[in-house]
């Protein structure tokens, strides 16, 4: 059976990219092994605390959290995304490996098939 | 509170934040079920995941939280189709006030 | 070798849409096949029977189903995208109380899974994004 | 190897740390105008999309120009295809 690597990099909440691309996530779990690596602006997408009440769309960044429940173990991200935002693995909303450049090629290469969102 | 929440032709509320057990009740009601404490069981797990996590669990996903809180008897498909009519989990989103699921099973 | 295809931008919004159809178009006549094409995201627009675009440009949605339907290739816009952006066929018109549909022939409003059964079975799958 | 495609310039930096040695660049649509410079890949720059920019002449010499056939056969050939937008 295929698995299926996701792609995020799109930041949330700017456009409906993230969210569709979680939804096809959630859903790709049901059917096949599917891992996810969060790339550029893509990591926004994982820092917590993000409130959207006064926004008025829904905090879906809230789904992440289930992603153990949904089977999807390989989360990843860019190391040198992460650093290049200031950003380190506190401040996001659940665990995630960080990989390098020889790390994020392998990732891919683990994988049969790419989604990009 | 009202007796009579607005609903759509599915029987779906069409504000989802006037739901409350009462209405709960209602609800099930006209679909000629009687909600027992096995459906509130399901209910409020439900509610409570997606408090947590603004989802509505799978399938899969829903009976093995069920299993994990309520034990083996009750941790299957079967169990909610015996509680639940039709597609289970529309009727259990429906009952619960939960967003309409969209129609793709 | 068979391909499936995703499609994420609307028609003269992007060019997305007009890319994945030429892309199509040459697997066919590469002698290669397509198991389905997934429009997801604003892709689903192309499925909107209602576009009118002015006579001197190229009738992208139209092209697509007559691709679809000629080829006999399934089209399947996402049902989730295709409700937040309006487009229906006439089951989810009725269902949500909408006052008319315009889902285009040739295509079909399926679910996310359709987009993973198609990545799963191709041997490539190929994106088309905005 | 793996077919990266993409279709603007800012995509380049999404995926510059993810292109492998033996990996394949396809620029389509505003990707286009990235073959204007030398990128240290294999690089490849679909026509229609050149044309229509009026970039045949400017580009710089390693992009190799291809048409969507082309586009189709570097796909069979790599192991999958990885999109940059």
């Amino acid at each position: 059976m295929s698995s299926i690597l996701f792609v995020f990099s799109r930041p949330p909440h700017g456009s409906i990219n993230a969210q569709e691309g979680l939804d096809a996530l959630l859903m790709g779990s049901a059917f096949t092994t599917c891992s996810v690596l969060f790339v550029g602006d893509g990591l926004m997408q994982l820092v917590s605390g993000q409130s959207t009440d006064d926004l008025g769309t829904k905090n879906f960044s809230l789904s992440f959290g289930a992603l153990k429940d949904y089977g999807v173990t390989g989360i990843a991200c860019s190391e040198p995304d992460l650093v290049a935002r200031g950003l380190n693995k506190d401040d996001f909303l659940i665990e995630v490996e960080t990989l390098n450049a020889a790390g994020m090629q392998a990732f891919i290469r683990n994988h049969d098939k790419v989604l990009n969102f | 509170m009202t007796s009579n929440p607005e609903t759509d032709k599915e029987g779906f509320l069409r504000n989802t934040d006037d739901w409350n057990p009462a209405i709960a009740e209602h609800l099930a009601e006209l679909d000629g079920v009687t909600l027992s404490e096995d459906h509130w069981e399901v209910i409020h797990l439900v509610r409570d995941y997606y408090e947590n996590y603004r989802l509505f669990p799978a399938n899969r996903v829903l009976v093995t939280k069920i299993r994990e809180a309520f034990g083996e008897s009750k941790g299957n498909s079967i169990h909610l189709m015996k509680l639940f009519t039709g597609k289970p989990l529309k009727h259990i989103a429906k009952i619960a006030g939960l967003p309409k699921p969209p129609n793709c099973d | 070798m068979n391909f499936a295809m995703v499609v994420h931008g609307a028609p003269y919004s992007s060019e997305a849409c007009l890319s994945a159809l030429k892309f199509a178009r040459a697997v066919l006549e590469s002698g290669h096949s397509i198991n389905r094409v997934f429009f997801y995201h604003d892709g689903v627009h192309t499925a909107n029977s209602l576009i009118a675009p002015p006579q001197d440009e190229a009738p992208i949605s139209e092209q697509w189903q007559e691709f679809g339907i000629g080829n006999n290739i399934e089209l399947i816009a996402c049902i989730a995208s295709c409700l937040r952006r309006g487009v229906m066929d006439e089951t989810e018109a009725n269902r949500y109380e909408k006052s008319g549909s315009n889902l285009a022939s040739g295509f079909t409003i399926s679910g996310l899974g359709q987009l993973i059964d198609a990545s799963i079975s191709a041997d490539r799958v190929v994106t088309f994004g905005v | 190897m793996i077919v990266h495609t993409i279709n603007k310039v800012s995509a380049l930096g999404l995926c510059d740390n993810l292109v492998a040695e033996d990996d394949k660049i396809i620029l389509l649509e505003d990707g286009v105008y990235l073959g204007l410079q030398s990128l240290p890949f294999s690089v490849f720059a679909i026509r229609c999309d050149v044309d229509a920019r009026g970039l045949r002449g400017l580009l710089a010499a390693q992009t190799e120009v291809i048409d969507y056939d082309d586009f189709v056969h570097l796909c069979t050939e790599a192991d999958k295809v990885c999109s940059w937008f």
